[in-house]
C-alpha cells in the first residue's frame, strides 16, 4: 500500500510482513523508531512474536542467535556504538551460519560522541561475515529487507542491512508497503539447516582448530561467493513479485559512456544523482555507479557495469566513513575490483581513482558542494585524497594549538568552543 | 540434518576417544574382611547374613538363617549366650554404636525356630560374589560337595556340647556319618548344665539340637566312652574288630569337674560346687540352700550361681572374690545383671573358715603386680551356704593311655588342626587350651570337622588366604545416616528373682530390620552406586543393582570411586607400565 | 511411617542409590537408565567437579522434563573439554555461543519456543563462574529482571580454570591463582566483599534460587528437579572443585565440596523469591583448615608459618555462614534428608507460573 | 519543487507540521519529503524541519538552504538565529504572531519585502481558541495553504484527519481553516490597500 510515511515506520512495517517469530531490541538513536513500532505491532496484536526488551546490544545480539538456533525467523536492529557493544556476537553469527537478520541505522563512531549519520558503524563490521546490503531511499530499506530474509534463510548466513541515520530512519517520504499475501508469497516459511531439538540432538557450536578452521572460514567465503549469484536473482525475482527495482549488487545511473564515475553507497546517491543531472546539463559526462551489496563485494559487476571496453577515466568514490590512516574503505576494495578475475588490469586501462571523504558525523553532503568538487575532478583538479566541505581553518586552529601547548586539552571541545566564538554551522 | 562442517557435531561423538589412556592407576574391585567376621570365633560371615537380612522379610531372613547355618548350626543360641567379640570388632561403634549384631542373630535363630526352617530339602546354598571371586567361606565352599555322601567315612564324637555337637553337623554336612556318645541324660553339655533358663531357654536349645540330629546323626546318651582306641579302625590307629570301628574321632567332653580348694571347715558346714549346682537344677533336684548364699569365685560360673540361688529363694546371695570388681573374669553384663537381681560382692575377701551358717573371711589388698595378699583381717559373713565358683576341669580319662597324646596344665594338647597326637583322634572345646565359651567351643567343632574330613581324604584343610582388615579408615562413614542401636528389652529386675524365664527378649521384627541395616557393610560392596554415580568420566557400567564393571577405556584413574566408596571395596592399583 | 523411616536408616542412606529404595526413590545418577547427558570421552582432567556437577544437574533435569530439554552453554572449560570438534560428549541439544552471553542466548532459545508454542521443551543456561559471576553478569541480570523461562546453572570451581588458573570475581579470599600468586606480605587473593551471586539472584526475586554442591548428590538432584516445577527464571549455584586449580587430590574432588559444606564456608540453601526456605544443616562439622589444608592454593597458610591470622578471617566467613542460614540447627523435620529424595517430575499442567 | 523550511521550539510540533504538509502534499498525488533537522532537541530547544514537495521523484536528501516559504512557529526566535538566511527571492514568510512587524521590528525586512509575501498569524490562539492547547502546527499550514498554496486548504485537512483522531483532528482542522480563513483575508486587505 502506497504511504507517505516515515522510514523508520516503512521498515517497521515492512519487517512485521515477513513475520519474525523472535524480535529482540535494545533502544539507540536513531534505530528507536523502528524497535518502537515493532513493539507496539507485538504489542497490539498485529504482529505474533516474541519482543525482548533485552539489557544490551550485546544480549539483543545473542538472544536472536539463541532464537534462531533454535529454528525461529529472528530481527533485531541497531546503530553505531550498539553495532560495536554485539561486535563478539555479531562474528559469532556469522560463524554459527544463523540467518539473522539486523538493520543497522548507519551513523557515526565516537569519541567524540555523534548521533548523526555516517558508515563507521557498519564499516567497522565488514568482516563480519554478514552479508551488507546499503538502502539508498526509504522504499528500498523496506524492500530489502523482505529479500534479506529470503537470502539468508538460502543461504544460512546473516544480513545486515544498513540505512541511513535520521536521512531515511527520520524522513517520511512516499513508500509502498507490501500486503501480507504478497509478501508471503514471495517469502516461504523459515527451514533452518540447523535447529536444536530434543528428537534429533546436536551440538552446535564446536571449538575447532587448526585441523578444520581454516575450512570453516574458507567456506564461509564460499557463502559469500554464493551470495553474489542469489543477491541478483532475488533482486530480479523481488521485481517480478512486487514490480519494483530494490536490491542487487550495484545500481549505474547514466554510467554509458561516461568519463566521470561517482562511486557511493546509501542514501547519498540521490543527492549525488541529481549533481551529475546538473553536470550533464554543464555538458561533464558523469555518472554515477551506487553499491547497494558491500559485502560481498561485487567486484565483477562493478568491472561489468563500468563497461569492459570504454572504461570512465575518472572514479570518484564518497566515502562516508574514514579509515584513518589509510583513508577510503570503499576505495581500497574498488581499487583491487577493477582487476578482472585473474588480477589482471583492464586492456583499456584503469580509471584515475580519488576519495572524497564526505558527510562524517552527519554533516550535510549537499549539491553545491559535490557541484563544486565533480567539476573540479572533471578538470583534472581534486586531488587523490580530500574532504568535502572540511572547515580548514578549525582543524589548523587546533593543530596550531596542540604544536604551541602540551596541555592543549581536548580537541573537540576545543573546536567547539572556537565555533560558538564563529558563525553558526552548516545546519544553523 | 545437513549440519555445517565442524561447528556442529553429532551426539556423543566423543565415544571415540579412549581417555582411558591417561590412566597411571587402576580402580578394582575387592572384598576385604570385616572385623566382626575376622573376630567371631565361630568363623560366622556375619556381614554376608546381615546384608541378606537387610531386604526384610521371611525369605531374606531365612536365606540369612542359612547363611549362619553355615558356620554355626546354633543361631539363637548364640543370640542369647554368646559374648559378642563381634560387636567389640564392629567398625560402627567408632560411629555411634556397634550394630547389636547378637541380636539380630537371636532373632534369626528364634524366627528359624518359630517357623520350623529345616536345612533339607533346598539345603544351604554357598555364597555367590557381588564384585569379586574369593567370598566364599572354606565350609559354604565345601557344602558344594555335599552332593554325593558316596565318599562318607565313620566318625565317632565323644560329647554332644556346643562343640561335639557342631562336628557333628559339620561333618554329617560334609558326607560323613557321625555317631555322638555323650555320659549325660540329655544333649548340650554345658549349654545345658552349665548355662541357667533365664539365658538359654530350653525349648529353644532342644529345637537346634534336634535340627542338627534330623540331618541324621546318631545319638548315644548316657554312653562313657572309654578305651576309645577299641573303638577306632586300624587306619586310625585304633583295633576294632573289621568293619565295626570308627575311621576318626573327635574328643569334646568339656569341662565340668568343679575345681576344690582347701577351706577349712566345721562338720556341719554346707559346702557344694557351683557346676554341680546348675546340673542339679536341671535336673529338678535342686537342693536347699538356706536364707543367704555365699559364692566363692569372680567367673561367669559364680555370677550363674549367685543369680541361681536367688531364683531357688535365697534371700540374700554373696559373691566373694579376691580381687576386684575390674579384674574378675565374669564378663560384665552377667555382673551387672547380677547386681540389678539384688546379688552382693564382697570384693578383695577370702573363705578362711567355713562353719554352719557363718564364714570367716579374711580381707585381702592387692599388691603392686595386682596379685592378692592377705591381710591378717578378719570378718564373719553369716551364711547359710557355701558355693564354690573355682573353675572347672576337663575329665580327660577317655584318652588315658592313648599312645601319642599329651597333656599340659589339665587340657590335651592339640595342634592347629586340632587333632591330637594320636593320628585320627581329634579333640576341642573346654578341654583344650583356649577361652572356655559356646561360641569358641562351635567354632573348635566346624575347624575339627573341616581338619577331620581333610584327613580323611588324605588332603589337608585348605587354610582360605586371609583377606586384609577392612579397617575404619578405609570407610567413607559420611554416607551413612546415624541411627543409634536398637535395644533389646529387658525382664524387670525385680520379677526375676522370681522366675528362671529369660532376662533379655528379642528384637520384634522392625527393630530387627532396623538393626540389620546398620551394618556398615566394611569392605564389601553392598551395591550403593557411589562409584557408579560419581565417577566423572562415566566409566562405570551398572549392570543391575550391586553389579558393576569398569571401563578401562574411558576410567581416568582419578580415583573418586574409591575415595567415596562408603565402605571401602575398591582399591587402586598402580597400571603395569 | 515407620518402614519409610528404616528406609531411611540404614546403610548408606545418603549413598547415590540403595538397593532397598524403590526405583523412583533412588537418584537418578544411580539409575542405569540415566540420560548421561555429558557421556563419556570428553577432556576434562582426571575427578573434575565441573563434568561431574553438569551430568549430576542436567540429568536431573532431564528426568524432569522427560527428555524434553535445550541446553546453551558459556565458553569455558565444560565448553571446551566437551566440544572439541569432530567429537562432543552432549547427548543433548546444545548450543555455545560465547563467553558472556549464555542468559541472553537461552533467553532467545525461551523466546524462540514460546513462539513456536513448544513450551514444553525447558532451556537450561550454564557457564563457570568467570562466564556467570563476572563476564555473563549483565545478561544473567536481565535474564532474571525479564523473568525469562530458563534454569541457569553456575559451576563455580572459583576461578578461571580453562585460561590457566587466574582470579575471578568467585575466588575466595587468600586463595591463590595465577593472577593472585602466594607471593609477598598478603599472599593469595585479597580480602574482598564477594559477589554473592545466589543472593543476587534473590535480590530479583525470581522463583527458584539454589546452592549445591557435588558432594551431596541427592540434595543436587532435588534441586535441579525443584527448579524445573517453577516457570520464569531460575539460578542454580553449583560449587565443583578442580584438581588443577585447587591443588587437590583429583580422588578429593567430593571429599573437598563436603568440608567446604560441613566447615560453614558454603552455605547449601534453597530459596523462593527473596526468601530462604531451607537450609541443608552441616552433618559433622569441621574446621575450615580441614577444608584448606587439602588444597595446595592455601598451602601458603600453613608454611612456612601458620597464618592464624588469615585463618581466623576466613573461618570467621564460615560462622558468619553458619549463624545466617542456621546451618547447625535442627533440621525441621520437613526437610530432614528424607525429602531430598528426588521427587518424581510434575507434569507441565502442574507448574507454577 | 516547493521547499519550506520550518522553524519553533522543541514541542510546538515542528517536525509534524513538516511531515502533515508532506501527507498533504502526497494526498494531491505529488511527491514529498520532510525531515527534521536531526538531533536531540530537548523542550523549548530551537528546531528546525523541512519539507519538499514536488511532481517528481525527490532524491536529494541535504537540508533546505534555499527555503521558498518559512514558516515561523516562535516569534522569539527572529532575533536569534538566522531564521531568514537562503530564502529565495519572492520567498514566503509566515510567522505565528499576534503583533504586527513594526511591533516584532520587522519593518526593515517588510520593506524589503514584496508585499502580501510576508504575513503573521495568530496560530497559537487560534490554536487555544479550537484545540485548547497552543500548538500552531496545523494552522500555520492552514496559513501556508492561503499564503503560497503549495497545497490546498482539503489536503491539510486531509493530512490532519489522517494523522489525528476525535477532538484533536477536529480542533486542529477547524484551527486550520481559521488561519486560512484569516491569512486570505489578510491578502485580500493588503490587495486592496
Amino acid at each position: 500500500m502506497l504511504k507517505q510515511i516515515e522510514g523508520s515506520r516503512a521498515v517497521a512495517e515492512t519487517v512485521a510482513r515477513c513475520r519474525p517469530q523472535v524480535i529482540c531490541a535494545y533502544p539507540i538513536t536513531p534505530q528507536t523508531h523502528i524497535v518502537e513500532a515493532l513493539g507496539t505491532l507485538v504489542k497490539n496484536g498485529d504482529l505474533n512474536s516474541a519482543f525482548i526488551n533485552v539489557e544490551s546490544e550485546f544480549s539483543a545480539m545473542s538472544a536472536v542467535i539463541g532464537a534462531s538456533a533454535t529454528g525461529a525467523r529472528t530481527y533485531t536492529a541497531t546503530a553505531s556504538q550498539g553495532l560495536l557493544y554485539m561486535s563478539e556476537a555479531v562474528y559469532n553469527a556469522a560463524g554459527l551460519g544463523l540467518p539473522v537478520v539486523m538493520t543497522v541505522a548507519n551513523r557515526a563512531i565516537g569519541a567524540p560522541i555523534n548521533i548523526w549519520n555516517d558508515h563507521s558503524d557498519a564499516m567497522s563490521q565488514r568482516d563480519a561475515g554478514w552479508i551488507q546490503l546499503y538502502a539508498e531511499t526509504s522504499q528500498e530499506a523496506a524492500d530489502l529487507h523482505i529479500q534479506a530474509f529470503l537470502l539468508a534463510e538460502q543461504l544460512s548466513n546473516p544480513v545486515m542491512v544498513c540505512m541511513d541515520g535520521f536521512l531515511l530512519t527520520h524522513a517520511s517520504e512516499r513508500a509502498d508497503i507490501p500486503d501480507q499475501p504478497e509478501v508471503d508469497a514471495f517469502l516461504p516459511a523459515y527451514q533452518p539447516r540447523q535447529v536444536l531439538d530434543p528428537a534429533d540432538p546436536v551440538s552446535i557450536g564446536a571449538m575447532v582448530g587448526p585441523e578444520a578452521f581454516t575450512e570453516v572460514r574458507y567456506l564461509a567465503d564460499q557463502r559469500m561467493r554464493q551470495a553474489l549469484e542469489l543477491i541478483p536473482d532475488i533482486a530480479a525475482a523481488f521485481w517480478r513479485q512486487f514490480g519494483r527495482a530494490s536490491g542487487g549488487l550495484v545500481r549505474p545511473y547514466r554510467t554509458a559512456g561516461a568519463d566521470l564515475v561517482v562511486v557511493a553507497l546509501g542514501s547519498v546517491l540521490g543527492t549525488v544523482k541529481d549533481t551529475v543531472d546538473q553536470l550533464r546539463d554543464d555538458g561533464i559526462r558523469a555518472g554515477v555507479l551506487g553499491l547497494t551489496s558491500f559485502r560481498p563485494f561485487p567486484a565483477q559487476a562493478i568491472r561489468e557495469a563500468l563497461g569492459d571496453g570504454h572504461r570512465p577515466r575518472r572514479l570518484v568514490v564518497i566515502e562516508r566513513a574514514l579509515a584513518p590512516g589509510s583513508g577510503g574503505i570503499v576505495t581500497a576494495e574498488l581499487r583491487a575490483a577493477l582487476a578482472d578475475a585473474d588480477g589482471r588490469s583492464c586492456p583499456a586501462g584503469n580509471p584515475i581513482i580519488s576519495t572524497v571523504v564526505a558527510g562524517l558525523g552527519g554533516r550535510p553532503v549537499t549539491r553545491k558542494s559535490l557541484h563544486e568538487m565533480l567539476t573540479g575532478a572533471a578538470h583534472g583538479v581534486l586531488p587523490p585524497f580530500s574532504y568535502l566541505d572540511l572547515r580548514t581553518e578549525l582543524a589548523q586552529a587546533e593543530l596550531a594549538r596542540i604544536r604551541a601547548t602540551r596541555r592543549s586539552g581536548p580537541s573537540a571541545e576545543n573546536i567547539l568552543r572556537d565555533l560558538s566564538a564563529t558563525a553558526p554551522g552548516p545546519q544553523g | 540434518m545437513d549440519k555445517p562442517f565442524a561447528i556442529t557435531l553429532d551426539p556423543g561423538s566423543s565415544r571415540a576417544n579412549h581417555t582411558g589412556a591417561w590412566r597411571t592407576e587402576r580402580p578394582v574391585y575387592g572384598s576385604f574382611l570385616p572385623p566382626c567376621n575376622n573376630a567371631c570365633p565361630a568363623g560366622e560371615n556375619i556381614q554376608q547374613w546381615l546384608y541378606d537380612a537387610e531386604e526384610g522379610g521371611a525369605e531374606a531372613y531365612q536365606a540369612a538363617w542359612r547363611q549362619i547355618m553355615a558356620d554355626n548350626p546354633f543361631p539363637a543360641v548364640m543370640g542369647r549366650v554368646c559374648y559378642r567379640p563381634c560387636e567389640t570388632a564392629c567398625n560402627r561403634a567408632q560411629l555411634d554404636t556397634a550394630v547389636g549384631i547378637n541380636s539380630v542373630e537371636r532373632f534369626l535363630g528364634d524366627q528359624a525356630v518359630a517357623q520350623g526352617w529345616q536345612l533339607y530339602p533346598g539345603g544351604t546354598t554357598p555364597r555367590t560374589p557381588r564384585c569379586a571371586p574369593g567370598n566364599e567361606t572354606p565350609v559354604a565352599a565345601a557344602l558344594t560337595r555335599e552332593a554325593g555322601r558316596g565318599g562318607g567315612r565313620e566318625v565317632l564324637v565323644v560329647g554332644a556340647g556346643p562343640s561335639g555337637l557342631a562336628a557333628a553337623y559339620h561333618l554329617t554336612r560334609l558326607g560323613h556319618a557321625v555317631t555322638v556318645r555323650d555320659a549325660g541324660s540329655q544333649p548340650g553339655g554345658m549349654m545345658r548344665y552349665g548355662i541357667p533358663r533365664y539365658r538359654l531357654a530350653r525349648d529353644i536349645l532342644d529345637a537346634e539340637i534336634d535340627r542338627i540330629l534330623a540331618l541324621g546323626v546318631t545319638l548315644e546318651l548316657n554312653t562313657t566312652v572309654t578305651g576309645i582306641l577299641d573303638v577306632l579302625t586300624e587306619q586310625a590307629g585304633g583295633h576294632a574288630a573289621p568293619g565295626e570301628g570308627f575311621d576318626a574321632a573327635f574328643i569334646a567332653v568339656g569341662a565340668h569337674i568343679g575345681k576344690r580348694a582347701y577351706i577349712p571347715a566345721g562338720d556341719s558346714a554346707k559346702i557344694m560346687d557351683a557346676v554341680a549346682l546348675l546340673h542339679r537344677v536341671e535336673d529338678g533336684t535342686a537342693p536347699m540352700l538356706g536364707r543367704r548364699v555365699a559364692v566363692y569365685g569372680g567367673g561367669n560360673t559364680a555370677m550363674d550361681a549367685a543369680r541361681t540361688a536367688r531364683r531357688l529363694g535365697a534371700a540374700e546371695a554373696v559373691v566373694v572374690y579376691r580381687r576386684t570388681r575390674d579384674r574378675m573374669p565374669a564378663h560384665d553384663i552377667e555382673v551387672t545383671e547380677a547386681l540389678e537381681e539384688g546379688v552382693t560382692m564382697r570384693w578383695l575377701s577370702t573363705v578362711a573358715h567355713a562353719e554352719a551358717g557363718s564364714l570367716t573371711i579374711e580381707k585381702m589388698r592387692l599388691d603392686d603386680s595386682g596379685f592378692p595378699q592377705p591381710t591378717g583381717e578378719f570378718e564373719e559373713l553369716s551364711a547359710d551356704c557355701l558355693v564354690l565358683a573355682l573353675g572347672q576341669d576337663a575329665d580327660l580319662a577317655v584318652l588315658d593311655g592313648v599312645p601319642g597324646v599329651t597333656f599340659s596344665g589339665g587340657t590335651v594338647d592339640v595342634g592347629p588342626d586340632l587333632m591330637t597326637g594320636h593320628p585320627g583322634i581329634f579333640a576341642g572345646g573346654d578341654m583344650v587350651p583356649a577361652e572356655r565359651t559356646v561360641t569358641v567351643a562351635v567354632g573348635h567343632g566346624k575347624q575339627a570337622a573341616r581338619a577331620i574330613d581333610a584327613w580323611l581324604r588324605q588332603a589337608s584343610a585348605e587354610a582360605p588366604p586371609r583377606r586384609a582388615l577392612a579397617g575404619y579408615d578405609s570407610l567413607n562413614p559420611w554416607y551413612y545416616a546415624d541411627a543409634p542401636a536398637a535395644v533389646r528389652p529387658k525382664l524387670d529386675a525385680a520379677r526375676r528373682a522370681g522366675t528362671f524365664d529369660e532376662v533379655t527378649g528379642g528384637l520384634n521384627g522392625s527393630t530387627a530390620l532396623f538393626e540389620a541395616r546398620r551394618c556398615l557393610s566394611c569392605g564389601n560392596c553392598f551395591g550403593c552406586d557411589n562409584c557408579y554415580g560419581s565417577c566423572p568420566d562415566n566409566a562405570i557400567v551398572k549392570l543391575d543393582a550391586g553389579h558393576y564393571v569398569i571401563d578401562y577405556d574411558y576410567c581416568k584413574g582419578c580415583g573418586i570411586c574409591a575415595a567415596e566408596c562408603p565402605c571401602g571395596a575398591i582399591a587402586m592399583v598402580p597400571e603395569e607400565s | 511411617m515407620a518402614s519409610e523411616r528404616i528406609r531411611f536408616y540404614q546403610t548408606g542412606s545418603f549413598a547415590a542409590g540403595n538397593r532397598l529404595l524403590p526405583e523412583d526413590m533412588r537418584s537418578e545418577q544411580s539409575s542405569a537408565a540415566r540420560a548421561n547427558t555429558l557421556t563419556c570421552g570428553h577432556r576434562a582432567c582426571q575427578g573434575c567437579g565441573e563434568a561431574l556437577g553438569a551430568r549430576y544437574a542436567l540429568d536431573a533435569v532431564m528426568r524432569a522434563t522427560k527428555g524434553k530439554m535445550i541446553a546453551v552453554n558459556a565458553t569455558g572449560c565444560l565448553e571446551v573439554f566437551s566440544t572439541p570438534f569432530p567429537e562432543t560428549s552432549w547427548q543433548i541439544p546444545w548450543l555455545h555461543s560465547l563467553f558472556g552471553n549464555a542468559p541472553a542466548v537461552a533467553s532467545g532459545v525461551a523466546a524462540a519456543l514460546a513462539a513456536a508454542g513448544r513450551t514444553d521443551t525447558r532451556v537450561v543456561a550454564q557457564g563457570g563462574d568467570g562466564g556467570t559471576v563476572d563476564i555473563g553478569m549483565a545478561c544473567l541480570s536481565g535474564l532474571f529482571e525479564r523473568n525469562d523461562d530458563v534454569l541457569y546453572i553456575c559451576y563455580d570451581n572459583q576461578a578461571y580454570m580453562n585460561t590457566g588458573v587466574q582470579r575471578s570475581g568467585a575466588t575466595p579470599p587468600a586463595a591463590r591463582t595465577a593472577t593472585t600468586p602466594a607471593v609477598g606480605p598478603e599472599p593469595g587473593n585479597a580480602f574482598g566483599q564477594g559477589k554473592n551471586v545466589p543472593l543476587i539472584a534473590m535480590a530479583h526475586g525470581i522463583p527458584y534460587t539454589a546452592t549445591a554442591t557435588v558432594a551431596d548428590l541427592r540434595d543436587l538432584e532435588y534441586k535441579a528437579t525443584r527448579a524445573m516445577d517453577f516457570r520464569g527464571a531460575r539460578y542454580l549455584h553449583v560449587l565443583v572443585p578442580c584438581p588443577l586449580g585447587w591443588g587437590s587430590s583429583p580422588a578429593d574432588t567430593i571429599k573437598v565440596a563436603r568440608l567446604a559444606t560441613e566447615s560453614g564456608l558454603f552455605p547449601v540453601f534453597e530459596a523462593e523469591g527473596d526468601q530462604v526456605i531451607s537450609a541443608a544443616r552441616i552433618r559433622h562439622q569441621v574446621p575450615v583448615t580441614d577444608y584448606l589444608r587439602l588444597q595446595a592454593r592455601y598451602a601458603h597458610l600453613f608454611r612456612p608459618r601458620e597464618r592464624t591470622d588469615v585463618i581466623a578471617r576466613l573461618q570467621a566467613g564460615a560462622d558468619r555462614n553458619i549463624a545466617r542460614f542456621g546451618l547447625l540447627e535442627e533440621p525441621d523435620p520437613d526437610h530432614s534428608e528424607r525429602v531430598r529424595l528426588t521427587p518424581a517430575p510434575v507434569h507441565d499442567s502442574q507448574l507454577r507460573r | 519543487m516547493f521547499a519550506v523550511r520550518f522553524h519553533g521550539r522543541g514541542g510546538q510540533g515542528v517536525v509534524t507540521a513538516a511531515e502533515l504538509l508532506a501527507a498533504a502534499a502526497f494526498r494531491e498525488d505529488r511527491y514529498a519529503q520532510a525531515f527534521p533537522s536531526f538531533g536531540s532537541e530537548r523542550m523549548g530547544a530551537p528546531v528546525t524541519s523541512f519539507c519538499r514537495i514536488d511532481d517528481k521523484p525527490i532524491r536529494t536528501r541535504e537540508p533546505v538552504t534555499e527555503p521558498d516559504a518559512l514558516l515561523i512557529q516562535d516569534p522569539t526566535l527572529l532575533h536569534q538565529a538566522d531564521v531568514f538566511a537562503g530564502l529565495v527571492a519572492g520567498g514566503y514568510i509566515l510567522i505565528n504572531a499576534a503583533r504586527d512587524f513594526t511591533a516584532l521590528g520587522l519593518d526593515d525586512l517588510a520593506a524589503r519585502h514584496e508585499s502580501g509575501r510576508l504575513l503573521t498569524v495568530p496560530a497559537a490562539s487560534l490554536a487555544m481558541a479550537h484545540l485548547g492547547r497552543p500548538l500552531p502546527g496545523a494552522p500555520m499550514l492552514g496559513g501556508l495553504a492561503a499564503l503560497a498554496g503549495p497545497v490546498s486548504l482539503d489536503a491539510v485537512l486531509a493530512a490532519i484527519g489522517e494523522r489525528f483522531a476525535g477532538q484533536v483532528a477536529a480542533g486542529n482542522a477547524a484551527a486550520a481553516r481559521a488561519a486560512f480563513d484569516y491569512v486570505t483575508a489578510e491578502r485580500k486587505e493588503l490587495a486592496g490597500a
